[in-house]
């Protein structure tokens, strides 16, 4: 008990001297707040991954404007405390000039608050329509909002006169913003949601749920979540011989859904960004030049498939490249010229921001997709 | 769709996933009988089970009879090397340390898992197919029976085991009383290592065969390890019918309340379960109560 | 004083202790005698609220205590001591009689945290206390060490001046003589006695029976948890009965 | 009587640290995690009065942190409660819940009583999930407002950790006189040898819930004074991991050293900057520290570590003399 105090001094000098950070003016330098780690790796893996990987072939082309980015990535754990955290860290330590993610709808929420603060930008890669509504001065955001994919669903459902749907989603951030959305957006198009259950991330067996879902009014079936439940889902559909059409969403929108679920793939339509089809897109297609390259780009560098996720924090890099570009260098500037982006055509979409509007995409984000042979076929 | 088929769905769908708690929870019962530790790692080693089946499948291109076996055999040598460098060194093995020590392992063992493996989830083909079969109006996987057959078979092995054989005996004695069972000496110490090894085996061969169902991922033992914990207390932790009984039994409570009541809060209801059960029959359900002595 | 009537205890299938009775005077010290597993123990656990009886009761001054547990029992004056002595091994050998002297004190956790005038006094009053009881068992040089760090013997002692503090009216003691050197013995039968001449009533299991046929005003003989013998102690020394138990075991 | 003068010396040492710190680090990252180190520290305190002096486990407080922030936060963002207002009714509703649940939980020993208290974390933990309505579900709640006093509003790092602090020293100050108190002697008599506790009239299991209540009040304190200096909270931050987490900053400071929990919550606040190397693979570490410290110092670092650094003067005296 009596070296308490020397040990505690001790320890809080060792990580004050341990903390202090070397600033180089000649770069420019992006924080960024991923979920790399924790439930919601899904999406701050794929996303650190391009973010690393833009920045880097950024860099090897001489920078911008003659400056080099210097990328700064913290992983947030899914965590809004931790998020909290490592933004002020970011912010005060690191004195970046603008943040991009976090990759949570909750972490963003979070850290909101700190940016607003110390005005400082933030490119939120989550999808939460609340984190630009109402808008917020320094906060911005790349990843489409989920009543957009639930839109592309129901007009379709419109067109084959489905009116009666039963919806499924995860009990987590993402499923819960998607369940709000699906039920939010119904009565617009007509639709009557008749059956409202959920299931949890690491649950293994959704028969249960399906089983009501059987018994139900409902003419087809809607799963929000992301890998592996929906796979789950999907097998647990054929288990139980449900003849129900079967829509998923832009949450298992990669080939990695397509190999968990197997055959019980099949058939199944969700809505998607175009990553996971720009080789099929039309000519026309004002994004096909952007998805290319970004698919290209990641399966050299991961051997992977890049999944619209990383598109996200693909799209936060380069719309603040472009701000740069444009002449800014201090968060104020960046901020004023982002929100001056227009027709920027990235992976998630074509964003054009303006002060009413900091989420920036139309609904053409997304495109609706049917599983086929263990392969994407557009719907027309 | 009749009420009483969606039931008979309910039921059938509880007890498919009952029988996957129960065959992880005689894994935390052995272990607990010979030893009195409950083992919080257990769970990783249901999940290591999987991986490792996925790593000898993908990896080293083995048939899938000898992918399982190199994977029991591989997540045993985990157990009994975790065995033999945190728990057998341990001067003062409190129940609390043991379980620092156990939960410190099974963080460990995940984080390990996913620096090698990676995050994604994977899928294992099933073992016959996955063609439905029907019962009634209700319908299983094949999957669901390989897993029932598994654990009728521990179970029996494991009675027999206990039962029947010297050192099957001297592990309970070792439960029943340490220093007795050391005095007429019984190696306490090979005892546990033991019991380490049988619980991991069966841990992962539980994995194993659940995978086709729940998938795997370096964080799929969690969830499972806790359910199977809940099964092994409703069964008042026994290594036998007792925890089969729990493990069933939570499974239809799961399903009914997903089904009936309200999906979102089943695994409350599951852990609600676990807490009337701890708080009113503390020693299972199954069981007789025995005098407390102090 | 005390009295047990018709206590009989089964654990699972093995009777421990079968129609047990018997009464203790105020002001008595009664030994309770008999060969390893005669049931001492087991009956002094039900007598101090650790075991519940299977069937018959206990009566502390005509008042029904079968089915209290022990921290009930001390408010009415029964205190017992262990046989393989428990002390507070992480506290002080002052800190340990404080604790026997718990329930003569009340101010709550809000007052302890506030540390509150009425609760600060209180503490002073029973650190005196304490001091005194350490003083009453001769062992008041060792108030500041650690309990763990006691000899085995001081330890026995520090267990009865704990007990004292509780303000007993009646005292039971599991072996007190149990590892204790020849002078120890010795000063254990001083002390037992001069607790009598404080007014508290003593029962005791043990084994040595110099002691118990020395300092007891009774005993009580159990033989494979039945009653024996009861008598005074040259009626139990002439007991055949008697003889015939411990020879038979020995 | 010297021994609570010097425990008075060391307490305003403390202070005088606490207080001068701010002028050392100035405004900037460092004070930021600082406010996380004073709520941990609570936290931390307030589970080491129930592991290491009432030596009960709980893998569940996290649950109680995260009630007193989401009793707070929902009555403030949702009710416009007066924030300290919703603080004294966190901290009232958690004390009587805990209270409650606490009489047949703590009826349980050891590995029962840590799979009950997870199984109460986790049914929390699902509640703030599920209670959409409510708690604004996994996506969480914001719009929470900071505390003021009289128009005074602590909304900057600087503010929130004299505020916070001053919490903090409270609570250690409080828990400081608990300890040497007759609760806490009675409260290391249980943990010492329960039954001779009880013998000498010590009401073991009515102490226990009682503890088990003010550790979970002092929790919700915690939770609340978080909601009001994060403005947000969600679900993810109160899961079995944190309470995990809990346990580990008691065990790595120390049982039953208030001062310990101190130097835990701190490691632990930092120890994730500190590991920043690791990147991706901090859990490692993190799992490994908890089976070492436990294995090799069980005391904790306040108790272990001079041990251990005596030991190796004594190894190193002992070399230096065997070389002459």
């Amino acid at each position: 008990m009596k070296r308490f105090l020397p040990t505690t001094m001790l320890t809080f000098l060792l990580l004050l001297s341990a903390s202090l950070a070397f600033a180089s003016p000649a770069t420019i330098k992006i924080g960024a707040l991923f979920s790399v780690t924790g439930p919601p790796s899904f999406l701050g893996e794929p996303e650190r991954n391009s973010a690393k990987m833009v920045v880097d072939e950024i860099n090897a082309k001489g920078g911008v404007k003659g400056k080099k980015l210097e990328l700064i990535v913290y992983d947030t754990q899914g965590d809004a405390t931790k998020a909290v955290q490592a933004a002020n860290r970011l912010i005060k330590e690191d004195k970046v000039v603008a943040i991009i993610g976090p990759s949570t709808t909750g972490e963003s929420m979070a850290v909101i608050p700190v940016v607003e603060k110390e005005g400082i930008p933030l490119i939120s890669c989550a999808a939460g329509s609340k984190i630009t509504d109402p808008v917020k001065k320094w906060v911005f955001k790349t990843a489409q909002n989920d009543g957009l994919a639930v839109a592309k669903i129901y007009e379709y459902l419109n067109k084959k006169k489905l009116a009666k749907v039963a919806i499924l989603t995860v009990s987590d951030g993402f499923g819960s913003s998607g369940r709000e959305q699906l039920k939010a957006h119904a009565e617009k198009f007509g639709i009557q949601v008749v059956v409202d259950e959920t299931y949890g991330p690491k649950d293994t067996d959704m028969t249960s749920q399906l089983t009501k879902i059987r018994g139900s009014q409902a003419q087809a079936i809607i799963c929000w979540g992301t890998n592996p439940g929906p796979a789950v889902v999907a097998k647990n559909v054929k288990q139980l011989g449900i003849k129900l059409p079967l829509f998923m969403s832009h949450g298992v929108s990669s080939k990695k859904f397509i190999e968990l679920a197997g055959d019980a793939s099949d058939g199944i339509m969700l809505p998607s960004g175009k990553v996971i089809v720009s080789d099929v897109l039309p000519a026309g297609d004002k994004q096909k030049k952007s998805l290319l390259a970004f698919v290209k780009d990641y399966q050299n560098h991961y051997k992977a498939e890049g999944d619209h996720f990383g598109g996200h924090a693909w799209d936060a890099v380069m719309l603040l490249k472009g701000a740069v570009e444009r002449g800014a260098d201090t968060p104020a500037a960046i901020r004023d010229q982002l929100e001056k982006t227009t027709n920027f055509a990235g992976i998630g979409g074509i964003f054009s921001y303006s002060a009413a509007d900091h989420a920036g995409l139309g609904k053409d984000a997304f495109v609706l997709v049917e599983i086929r042979n263990k392969d994407w076929t557009l719907v027309k | 769709m009749e009420l009483a088929d969606q039931i008979a769905q309910y039921l059938v769908s509880g007890l498919s996933t009952g029988a996957i708690y129960a065959l992880i929870g005689i894994g935390f019962a052995i272990i607990y009988n010979s030893t009195d530790i409950i083992n919080f790692a257990q769970g990783e080693l249901v999940m290591l089970g999987g991986m490792f089946t996925l790593f000898s499948l993908n990896v080293l291109h083995l048939p899938l009879p000898l992918a399982i076996l190199f994977a029991v055999a591989a997540a045993t040598a985990v157990g009994v090397l975790f065995e033999r460098l945190t728990i057998r060194p341990l001067k003062s093995p409190t129940p609390l340390a043991l379980i620092i020590i156990t939960i410190g392992g099974s963080i460990l063992i995940r984080g390990i898992t996913m620096m090698i493996g990676g995050k994604d989830t994977h899928a294992i083909p099933a073992f016959s197919g996955s063609e439905p079969i029907l019962i009634g109006t209700a319908t299983i996987l094949p999957q669901h029976l390989w897993i029932f057959a598994l654990t009728a078979l521990a179970i029996t092995a494991n009675k027999l085991f206990f039962e029947y054989t010297i050192t099957g005996k001297a592990m309970r004695a070792c439960a029943v009383n340490r220093r007795a069972a050391g005095l007429v000496g019984i190696d306490v110490k090979r005892m546990v290592l033991f019991s380490f090894a049988i619980s991991s085996a069966l841990g992962s061969l539980a994995g194993i065969i659940v995978a086709p169902l729940t998938m795997t991922s370096y964080d799929v033992g969690i969830m499972l390890g806790l359910k199977g914990f809940c099964a092994a207390i409703i069964g008042g932790l026994s290594g036998g019918i007792g925890t089969v009984l729990g493990g069933l039994l939570l499974g239809v409570l799961e399903s009914l309340g997903a089904g009936l009541i309200s999906s979102g809060y089943k695994d409350a209801i599951a852990f609600i379960i676990l807490l009337l059960i701890l708080f009113i029959r503390p020693q299972g359900l199954f069981t007789k109560a025995q005098t407390e002595r102090v | 004083m005390l009295e047990v009537r018709s206590l009989t205890q089964r654990f699972g299938g093995i009777t421990a202790l079968e129609d047990i009775s018997f009464a203790v005077a105020k002001g008595d010290i009664t030994g309770i005698i008999g060969p390893n597993g005669a049931g001492k123990t087991t009956l002094f656990n039900i007598v101090t609220g650790l075991y519940t009886q299977t069937a018959g009761a206990v009566l502390l001054n005509g008042k029904d205590i079968s089915n209290l547990p022990p921290e009930r029992l001390a408010p009415l004056g029964l205190v017992r001591t262990f046989q393989n002595i428990e002390l507070f091994g992480t506290m002080t050998v002052l800190e340990n009689v404080m604790l026997g002297l718990h329930t003569r004190s009340s101010s709550g956790i809000l007052a302890c945290m506030a540390k509150m005038p009425w609760h600060l006094r209180e503490e002073r009053l029973i650190r005196k206390q304490a001091y005194e009881w350490l003083d009453f068992c001769g062992i008041s040089t060792l108030a500041e060490q650690k309990a763990s760090n006691l000899p085995f013997g001081r330890g026995r002692f520090l267990e009865i001046a704990r007990a004292m503090a509780v303000n007993p009216s009646i005292m039971l003691m599991d072996e007190p003589a149990a590892g204790l050197n020849n002078r120890e013995t010795g000063e254990l039968a001083a002390l037992i006695r001069k607790i009598r001449a404080a007014g508290v009533t003593v029962v005791l299991v043990e084994h040595d029976m110099e002691l118990v046929m020395d300092i007891c005003d009774r005993i009580i003989v159990l033989n494979l948890g039945r009653k024996l013998a009861e008598g005074t102690p040259r009626e139990i020394q002439e007991n055949p009965a008697v003889i015939s138990a411990y020879l038979g075991e020995g | 009587m010297l021994s609570a003068y010097r425990e008075i010396v060391k307490f305003l040492l403390l202070v005088a640290i606490v207080l001068l710190l701010p002028l050392l680090i100035q405004e900037g990252y460092l004070l930021n995690v600082m406010v996380f180190v004073g709520i941990h520290s609570i936290l931390a305190l307030a589970l080491n009065l129930l592991l290491g002096y009432a030596g009960q486990i709980s893998l569940g407080h996290a649950g109680f942190f995260g009630l007193g922030a989401y009793i707070s936060g929902i009555l403030t963002a949702t009710y416009s409660i007066n924030p300290w207002a919703a603080m004294l009714a966190a901290a009232t509703l958690v004390t009587l819940l805990a209270f409650i649940v606490g009489f047949p939980i703590l009826k349980l020993k050891g590995h029962y009583l840590a799979m009950a208290t997870l199984g109460l974390g986790i049914i929390i933990y699902i509640i703030f999930n599920e209670a959409v309505d409510h708690t604004g579900g996994p996506s969480g709640l914001s719009g929470i407002p900071n505390l003021s006093l009289g128009g005074f509003s602590f909304d900057s790092d600087l503010r929130n950790y004299y505020l916070i602090w001053t919490f903090t020293l409270v609570a250690i100050g409080l828990s400081l006189n608990l300890v040497n108190s007759r609760i806490g002697r009675a409260l290391r008599a249980i943990h010492d040898s329960e039954v001779a506790a009880r013998v000498m009239g010590v009401n073991a299991r009515l102490l226990k819930v009682q503890i088990f209540a003010l550790s979970a009040g002092l929790s919700a304190v915690a939770g609340s004074l978080y909601a009001h200096t994060m403005t947000f909270v969600a679900p993810a931050s109160f899961g079995f991991n944190f309470s995990v987490e809990l346990v580990t900053m008691v065990i790595i400071g120390g049982l039953a050293s208030i001062y310990g929990s101190l130097l835990g919550a701190a490691l632990l606040t930092v120890l994730p900057e500190m590991l920043r190397a690791f990147q991706d693979y901090d859990i490692i570490v993190y799992g490994l520290l908890l089976i070492v410290i436990t294995m090799f110092m069980p005391g904790g670092l306040v108790k272990g570590l001079p041990g251990v650094l005596t030991a190796l003067r004594r190894k190193a005296a002992k070399e230096e003399s065997g070389d002459a």
